[in-house]
């Protein structure tokens, strides 16, 4: 069962637009979420809230609210889901999505939310599918009716996310490999906590319906390929040694074992499932292709170690030691170590041998900068702040973790490697995989 | 040097985000802050800043200091941003604020009245109960000063006085009687009045009679504003100082009460011949008209004044009722209120027009309907009125349901011409608003099931019908499970004949075997919706029926549920749980233990409170 | 009077009607923009509803598709005007253009207006054949819509074989409406009750359903998979093949997919028999799960599948069992996602990670939302009970947390301890001093009725036992229920343990109960007290102080029965609120019925 | 009569001043802006300008954009409040001459300076618009010599910088 109706609304839960899908719920209930908004404080509701007999359903994005309702046991994953869809589309068409914009655009809004959703289902949720028919000039019904076939081809077509008819001079495609690091230690220096995430990206500019396929170094993969399916694959793949930019580390024999993988829709689970292969004709234009997870125990690649000495009402002094724990011949670049301080300090000093550090008061936080950091370092920081001596009527320390931003260019934490990428096109042209490797810092918190 | 007031209001507004916002005003807090070391120009920018962002609704306690220093500075410039900085950015609480005592007494000692009349603003506005007691000296004396613009000021922040400390209240009494003997001064006399109203307020047993001796004072000035003619200075759409009216009018009301019952005629007299020309003279086309003849039909009604003259009052509200202002509707059924304790029968006529207020869009005049309504019900129209607010609850919004019931739930309670219509018409609203149902309606409910022998049969044979097609309301599983358990006898009786209330469904009674009543207390104990007082009354109930039937696969099956409570978390459903299991091995004393429980006694109950307010 | 800050603004739906009239379709565009946004911001502008219908007839695709929304909005209200707009959508729906001929269908469909059903059903008919994949998918959807409507109709027209056809069509779209429309469909005969479902999932349909599985969009997915989750393998070989076909789409990147597919994994280990077949869908279920919490996913797709995994956890324990470290909380996670996480890291816990969740709790403890500490001290509580090796440890965790004298630590504290003290008798007790000192600072009910029972159990150790239950007997009227339930055998378990000098304060206590207080269920169990008391004091002491087995923790478990009706609910409401669909929906449903009587 | 608070708010319930006379706490303040601001700004306009709230009632008047209310005692005279409410509102009229919403913006502090002297401890300290007028008028004459007197001061020691 489906979803009745889809509001937005602004800060104030005030109704800027809505559509009403199946009219079996009185459409001015958006004024009990209102309500329910106030009377409990936002940070306490519930995405999900009961009450008299209607469910509402919202997520909250900038300013405004995306809510739906339904007064029956609908399938909230893909409610919560098709209100992200909504907002990743009205994105995609006029880049931020605030009360403004959603106002100046309601005639655009209600033909995606007429596309988008049939009777509480959703239907075409790709942005680049609907901007192929739904813009935001007016169109002429002569025009429309030529154009119209071709259009829904791409809607409804076999390959949903791709329009046929795609032509590049250079066909060429970039793969990112970006693995982000999460990670959790105690304030005691514990690692609770640590995880890689990692996904590849694509960018393809191919011609025609190119079938491709992908190899890594998957333990699972190479167990098959070592029975020997998958060799002729590789002795064929016209990636290998095309590998100009990206130098992973690792060497090719190294195997890495995924805990998890989700691909994008456009890749064949059934012949993954089979044969563990990666094929798929792409999106055209940049997507995501796979993410997967990993739950190796790595040593954290930046370690942070604070002492904090905080004199109420007068100072608070800082000592933050930083080390890079990677290989000397790798770097991370511009590396953030973002120490919360109390939000009504001032008067900052600071002392660094490397690198410099700010007060941020934005972030109740200051931040020291390290533009490069190159493997087995340690650094030093020190810094002063004082206190004013009247202290604000409410006093919630939230107990903020420092956080660490970084980037190490060519290296995958993990060790994970393309093998290879075949592109095969019925007009079988030659076209140039560019790999990239990079590994970056996730949710990095150190609590304190 | 740092951006101006102009700029950052500029720079804020352009924001799209609370995020946005939330950043630029950290980062101007911050480096506002970064200036209180030197000793700057930038105080005042500054207190200017300080207050925006107050207004925007962030921090500003770090800042508060600053307002300190600026007051002491001798220029008025520089004082007046501070007193404003002090009277926005702290509030009575704050402990800086005993900082500045001996400012606030220099100033109000200041030669210039301006720098007095910011002194004493402040006082007014924001003492603490500690600087309060501090000045009331100085604020006493200023009372009397020759200065109207300090008189005025000075009697307001008495006010304060008296409210943070109110043993001083005993001092202010004669100073502020003083003031009437030649004030003519509006502004001075409006704080002047507002004070005796607030003394009066505070201790009418003793300050009311001390201060009775200024009615023909007050009654002359009102004489003066009813009679003269326009008075550009203080008139407002035809009326003459309305402001002053009002407050007159309402400080004759509080003193009136006290006066005319100790019988003073001639005062009296005074008294009602001035209301008479109020309530007669007052232009009525106009919202500020209005509103003196608002107060004076409360001052009229309000006080033991002539019967002609209520009578004129009431028509003054019967003709507010069918105005077609809403505000007018407002204040009529809000005066009508009032009057009904004293006259019901000059209420009743206008009870149609009134329910009909129970539909307005407007949720105020609703409110003030439905407390009218309540008040009107009494036995000779409970059916009919109780039909109406039934009707009005089905389509009522959530926020005024609760409203409602309790209102109805009493006067079901108070005014039922049967024990069946009051049990039929409970379990009405209760299937009707069972989530807004008040705590004590499931017990009074049982509480007449009890006591009535003859609707006993009825009541537990229609509520297990309840239960069987609805386990979700736990109001209504409270009442059907106590009485279950207690009547359980009855339940396995015979069916006996419908209800009074129309609606009342033959399919709505059915009696029940034992086996199926330990289904449907089982039922209970897992239902989803349960809770804990579900789940005690239901464990209670299994206990009783264990003496009301001799079914034996009945009684095991009632025993092993009982058990499975025995290690249970909640420490009362284990107890109980533990005593009924252990109560088995004792027959005869359980017998006696769980026989027929005594009924409460009938009690007098008090009438809730007209308006239960909160719209929130 | 409201003459300030005025701008004035007047005649608005005057200047619209004119413009409405424009032969230029470019005005009439802008004005019914102009109409739209005004029903936008909530004006009432359904007396235009004949001005705006004119415009109907266009050949720009813009325009009518305004139209058709006014004429959605308002055809309700105005059911003599919308049987006009009949014509119109009836041509519209054999239009060469199919964007046309779709959108026909779809806007009738949503017109809820009796009259109009039976004009729809013959372009209905055409448009469920229609050679465009797009109009067909529209189609299908329809039927759903004026099934709700008119479902003798829908079964006269053969809509619903027309529909099953669908299930084989070639294009993915039209699969996945075709398996939402009957899906919505056959839970709505269900609800009705009359006669059979329209359309049940049977071995037939299955195949169809998997097959499509492979073919279909990723909304599809979900519809089919929901589908699958109401069919009851025939038996544990029938599951297994079911299982091994869904298993896939646990990888995919829809999230709703995942749940979905997670959902009929589960069932089909319900059936399955084989014991290698079992460990081997328990392990591939764990990872899923636990992408759903990593960090780039949205903290609202957390909540549900935190929801969603309790239930997970609690019938296959197994899958989640070496996890408990994914469920530790970050600061930045919403308070809902905390709390949910906190509760999974109890059910979790045991004598292996103990050392590890304990000071996370301690550390939970310390923050500053109130709620959230209260559950952390809680949970050090309940773990304690859990697990015996480990009690000492939380007990002496529990004891620093009451040093911190923060008033709601110190009453989450007393609400545990007294259940640890029904856990582990004559261990602990040395406790009861300390908790004593902090007797000023109860003021939940909670904390009180705790207090109370642990003062009423060990009234022998406390010399003072009477006093302190007499300063909580000073407010007895205005206690809670839970309180006075638990003064109330405090005071009788005092007498029978001591009855010198406490006759007075039981007998007045009993008669309190009875006589001050209007709660039936307290009434009772003071007359019970009093009747047993009066007749056979040895059976009360038998009754009242008897033996009482160790307490378990059951608070987190769900019914078995309701554990199940989950199960088949996962990803759905009811998995989030952990109640049955009928507790949350029923009432409505029956009220809205009512009104339409 | 007492007021226990004045706001002034805009459409979308952003604060344009805000006076309080009973003491709140940030967090209820924020709170009470927050439900205040939702009961108001849900009425339309052929609604009586009173709510009840809590145990006060809420008087108010919408001029264009902007929503000026107090909150008063439920004994309080609702007719008469509301004129208070149009009272000040005529008076920042005629000290701002055509008052607008970028005055309240901009110019808050002279608002709440005005504000001062009709209202001290939730009283009307004044009833007499014109007389309001004079003494806000004079104490800006003060300002304004000060001004000037510091302006000069700063001249005439520049040199020696």
């Amino acid at each position: 069962m489906s979803l009745s109706a889809l509001f937005i609304l602004d800060s104030k839960a005030r109704v800027l637009i809505s559509r009403n899908y199946r009219g079996d719920v009185a459409m001015n209930c958006a004024t009990r979420f209102a309500t329910r908004l106030l009377e409990e404080e936002e940070s306490a509701l519930k995405p999900i809230v009961h009450e008299d007999g209607v469910t509402y359903v919202f997520i909250k994005h900038s300013n405004l609210y995306f809510l739906a309702i339904s007064d029956r046991n609908i399938n909230v994953s893909v409610t919560l889901l098709f209100l992200y869809r909504l907002v990743e589309c009205l994105t995609h068409y006029f880049e931020e999505v605030c009360e403004e914009s959603v106002r100046d655009n309601f005639v655009v809004i209600y033909e995606l939310l007429d596309e988008m959703m049939d009777y509480g289902y959703p239907q075409v949720t790709d942005p680049k599918i609907l901007q192929n028919y739904i813009t935001q000039e007016s169109h002429k019904m002569e025009d429309a009716a030529k154009a119209a076939p071709q259009i829904l081809k791409t809607v409804t077509g076999a390959v949903s996310w791709r329009p046929e008819g795609i032509k590049y001079r250079k066909n060429e495609v970039f793969l990112d490999v970006i693995e982000s690091v999460n990670l959790l230690v105690s304030s005691a220096g514990q690692v609770l906590r640590s995880e890689i995430v990692g996904s590849i990206k694509m960018k393809c500019q191919l011609s025609g319906m190119p079938e491709l396929r992908l190899g890594l170094n998957d333990k699972v993969q190479l167990d098959r390929s070592a029975a020997g399916q998958a060799q002729k694959d590789a002795a064929a793949s016209s990636a290998n040694p095309a590998n100009p930019t990206g130098t992973a580390t690792g060497t090719a024999r190294k195997m890495i074992e995924m805990e998890d993988v989700n691909f994008h829709q456009c890749v064949k689970l059934t012949r993954f499932e089979s044969n563990h292969a990666i094929s798929f004709v792409p999106p055209d234009g940049e997507f995501e292709l796979m993410s997967y997870r990993l739950t190796t125990h790595v040593r954290p690649l930046i370690w942070i170690e604070a002492i904090i000495d905080k004199h109420e009402h007068s100072r608070a002094e800082y000592l933050v030691k930083a080390k890079s724990q990677f290989k000397a011949q790798s770097t991370a670049n511009n590396v953030q170590i973002i120490i919360p301080v109390p939000p009504d300090s001032h008067s900052p000093r600071f002392r660094c041998n490397v690198g410099s550090a700010k007060y941020a008061p934005e972030q109740d936080a200051m931040i020291w900068t390290i533009k490069q950091f190159p493997g087995g370092k340690e650094i030093l920081m020190r810094a002063h702040f004082d206190l004013p001596s009247i202290e604000s009527e409410e006093r919630s320390e939230k107990k903020k973790p420092i956080q660490v931003k970084f980037e190490i260019p060519y290296f995958t934490v993990s060790g994970v490697q393309v093998r290879y990428l075949k592109i095969i096109e019925k007009s079988g042209y030659q076209a140039m995989p560019w790999v990239r490797y990079i590994t970056n810092s996730g949710d990095y918190q150190i609590r304190t | 040097m740092s951006q101006k007031l102009r700029d950052l209001i500029k720079q804020v507004r352009s924001c799209k985000t609370a995020a946005e916002e939330r950043a630029i005003i950290a980062k101007e807090c911050a480096a506002i802050r970064s200036t209180f070391n030197d000793d700057s120009a930038n105080r005042h920018r500054n207190i200017a800043k300080l207050l925006y962002i107050h207004m925007l609704g962030y921090p500003t306690h770090f800042g508060q200091m600053e307002c300190v220093k600026l007051i002491v500075s001798p220029y008025y410039s520089d004082k007046r941003i501070g007193y404003l900085g002090l009277m926005i950015l702290l509030d009575e609480t704050q402990e800086v604020l005993t900082l500045v005592t001996n400012t606030l007494q220099n100033d109000l000692n200041h030669t210039n009245q301006f720098i007095v009349g910011l002194s004493l603003a402040a006082v007014g506005n924001i003492s603490s109960e500690g600087i309060a007691r501090d000045l009331a000296p100085d604020v006493a004396k200023l009372m009397a000063s020759p200065n109207s613009y300090i008189r005025k000021k000075a009697v307001l922040a008495a006010i304060r006085v008296v409210r943070k400390c109110p043993d001083l209240a005993e001092d202010f009494v004669p100073k502020a009687k003083a003031m009437f003997a030649s004030e003519k001064n509006h502004g001075v006399l409006v704080g002047a009045v507002a004070l005796a109203t607030e003394l009066c307020a505070m201790n009418a047993a003793a300050f009311v009679p001390q201060l009775v001796g200024v009615v023909p004072q007050l009654v002359r000035t009102l004489k003066t504003l009813v009679g003269t003619g326009y008075v550009p200075e203080h008139d407002v759409n035809g009326v003459t100082d309305p402001f002053l009216q009002v407050k007159i009018l309402r400080l004759l009301r509080v003193l009136g009460t006290e006066q005319l019952r100790n019988g003073d005629a001639k005062v009296s007299e005074m008294m009602n011949d001035i209301l008479a020309q109020v309530a007669t003279n007052t232009e009525s086309t106009r919202n500020v008209g209005n509103a003196v003849l608002y107060e004076c039909v409360q001052t009229i009604v309000g006080i033991p004044s002539e019967p002609g003259l209520r009578v004129l009052a009431i028509n003054v509200l019967g003709r507010f009722l069918v105005n077609r202002d809403n505000n007018i509707r407002y204040v009529s059924l809000n005066t009508l209120q009032k009057v009904v304790e004293a006259d019901v029968q000059a209420v009743q006529r206008h009870r149609q027009t009134v329910v009909d207020c129970l539909k307005d869009a407007d949720i105020s005049i609703r409110r003030r309907a439905l407390d009218l309504v309540y008040a009107l019900v009494d036995e000779s129209n409970v059916r009919q009125l109780v039909r109406d607010l039934l009707g009005y609850l089905v389509v009522a919004d959530q926020q005024f349901r609760a409203d409602i019931v309790a209102k109805l739930c009493w006067l079901v309670e108070r005014f039922a011409p049967t024990k069946r219509w009051q049990f039929d018409t409970t379990m009405r609203v209760i299937s009707i608003a069972g989530s807004t149902i008040p705590e004590e309606v499931p017990a009074n409910l049982c509480a007449i099931v009890s006591q009535t022998a003859d609707i006993q049969a009825y009541a537990v044979q229609r509520l297990y019908a309840a239960l069987v097609r609805d386990m979700t309301q736990p109001a209504l599983m409270i009442v059907g499970l106590w009485c279950i358990g207690e009547f359980a006898d009855l339940l396995m009786g015979t069916l006996v004949n419908g209800g009074e209330e129309e609606g009342v469904q033959p399919e709505d009674r059915q009696t029940a075997t034992a086996s199926q009543i330990v289904d449907l207390l089982d039922a209970a104990l897992r239902s989803p919706m349960g809770n804990l007082a579900t789940q005690q009354h239901a464990l209670t109930a299994l206990v009783k029926l264990t003496t009301r039937t001799d079914d034996r696969a009945a009684l095991g099956r009632a025993r092993a549920i009982l058990e499975r409570y025995r290690d249970h978390i909640n420490v009362d459903l284990q107890q109980r749980s533990c005593e009924f299991a252990s109560m088995m091995s004792y027959e005869s004393v359980r017998q006696d233990v769980l026989d027929r429980m005594p009924a409460p006694e009938e009690k007098p109950e008090e009438k809730p409170a007209a308006s239960s307010g909160a719209a929130s | 009077m409201a003459k300030y800050f005025t701008t004035t603004k007047k005649g608005e739906l005057h200047d619209l009607k004119e413009e409405l009239g424009s032969p230029r379709d470019e005005k009439k565009c802008e004005a019914v923009k102009k109409v739209i946004a005004a029903m936008t911001e909530g004006k009432d502008v359904s007396s235009l509803f004949t001005d705006v219908l004119n415009c109907m007839q266009t050949h720009n695709l813009e325009l009518k598709k305004l139209v058709y929304l006014y004429v959605m909005n308002y055809a309700k209200s105005q059911p003599d005007r919308a049987i006009l707009a009949v014509n119109t959508f009836q041509k519209d729906a054999s239009d060469p253009n199919p964007l046309i001929r779709a959108l026909a269908v779809r806007t009738m469909g949503c017109i809820r207006v009796e009259r109009i059903t039976e004009y729809l059903a013959q372009p209905l008919a055409l448009c469920l054949k229609d050679a465009d994949p797009y109009v067909r998918k529209t189609a299908a959807v329809c039927v759903a819509k004026l099934y709700d409507m008119s479902p003798e109709l829908v079964v006269a027209q053969g809509f619903l074989d027309m529909l099953k056809d669908l299930l084989a069509d070639s294009n993915p779209m039209v699969v996945a409406n075709a398996v939402a429309s009957l899906r919505e469909i056959s839970e709505r005969s269900a609800a009705n009750s009359e006669g059979a479902a329209a359309f049940a999932v049977d071995s037939t349909v299955l195949t169809k359903l998997l097959a499509a599985l492979n073919e279909c969009t990723e909304w599809g997915q979900v519809f089919i998979l929901d589908s699958l989750a109401v069919y009851r393998p025939r038996d544990a070989r029938e599951a297994e093949s079911i299982a091994e076909r869904v298993a896939i789409r646990l990888n995919h990147s829809n999230s709703a997919v995942v749940i979905s597919a997670v959902k009929v994994v589960l069932l089909c280990m319900e059936v399955i028999t084989s014991q290698d077949l079992l460990r081997s869908y328990t392990r591939k279920l764990a990872p899923p799960l636990i992408t759903l919490l990593s960090s780039g996913k949205e903290p609202e797709i957390q909540y549900v599948a935190l929801r969603n995994i309790n239930i997970v956890v609690q019938r296959q324990p197994e899958v989640l069992r070496a996890e408990i470290k994914m469920f530790f909380c970050k600061y930045n996670d919403p308070i809902y996602v905390k709390m949910e996480k906190l509760e999974l890291m109890i059910m979790l816990a045991n004598e292996a990670n103990i050392d590890v969740v304990l000071p996370e709790f301690k550390e939970y403890a310390t923050m500053v939302d109130v709620e959230f500490v209260r559950k952390a001290v809680r949970a050090i509580g309940r773990c304690a009970i859990k697990l015996d090796a480990a009690a000492e440890r939380c007990i002496q965790v529990l004891l620093e947390l009451i040093q911190t004298k923060v008033n709601y630590v110190v009453q989450e504290a007393v609400v545990v301890i007294k259940d640890i003290f029904r856990k582990y008798p004559n261990k602990y007790e040395s406790v009861i001093a300390t908790l004593c000192e902090n007797l000023e600072t109860l003021d939940e009910p909670d904390a009180k009725a705790s207090m109370i029972w642990i003062i009423g159990e060990y009234a022998e150790r406390i010399d003072n036992a009477a006093e302190l239950l007499d300063r909580f007997l000073e407010s007895f009227a205005d206690e809670s229920a839970q309180v006075q339930l638990q003064l109330l055998t405090a005071v009788v378990k005092l007498f029978l343990k001591k009855p010198k000098n406490t006759q007075d304060m039981v007998q007045s206590t009993l008669k309190r109960a009875t006589t001050e207080v209007d709660n039936p269920d307290l009434r009772d169990r003071a007359f019970m007290y009093w009747r047993l008391l009066s007749s056979d004091p040895e059976a009360a002491k038998a009754v009242v102080l008897g033996e009482r087995p160790l307490i378990k923790d059951t608070s987190s478990a769900l019914d078995q029965e309701l554990l199940l009706q989950l199960l088949e609910n996962l990803g759905t409401l009811a998995s989030v609120f952990h109640r049955p669909p009928a507790a949350f929906i029923s009432k409505l449903r029956a009220k809205a019925k009512a009104k339409d009587d | 009569m007492t007021v226990h608070f004045m706001l002034s708010l805009n459409k979308q319930c952003k604060i344009r001043l805000s006076k309080w006379y009973s003491s709140y706490t940030t967090r209820e303040r924020d709170r009470i802006v927050r439900e205040v601001g939702y009961a108001i700004t849900q009425r339309s306009s052929s609604m009586c300008n009173f709510v009840e709230w809590r145990d006060c009632n809420l008087v108010y008047k919408r001029y264009a954009s902007l929503y000026f209310l107090i909150c008063v005692d439920r004994t309080d005279n609702e007719l008469i409040s509301l004129e208070l409410v149009h009272r000040f509102v005529f008076v920042l009229d005629k000290y701002f001459g055509n008052v607008t919403e970028l005055d309240l913006i901009y110019d808050f502090s002279r608002a709440y300076i005005v504000l001062d002297e009709l209202l001290i401890a939730g009283e009307q300290q004044e009833t007499s618009a014109a007389e309001i007028l004079r003494t806000v008028d004079a104490q800006d004459d003060i300002h304004k010599a000060e001004l000037i007197e510091l302006a000069n001061r700063a001249a005439s020691q520049a040199p020696k910088r």
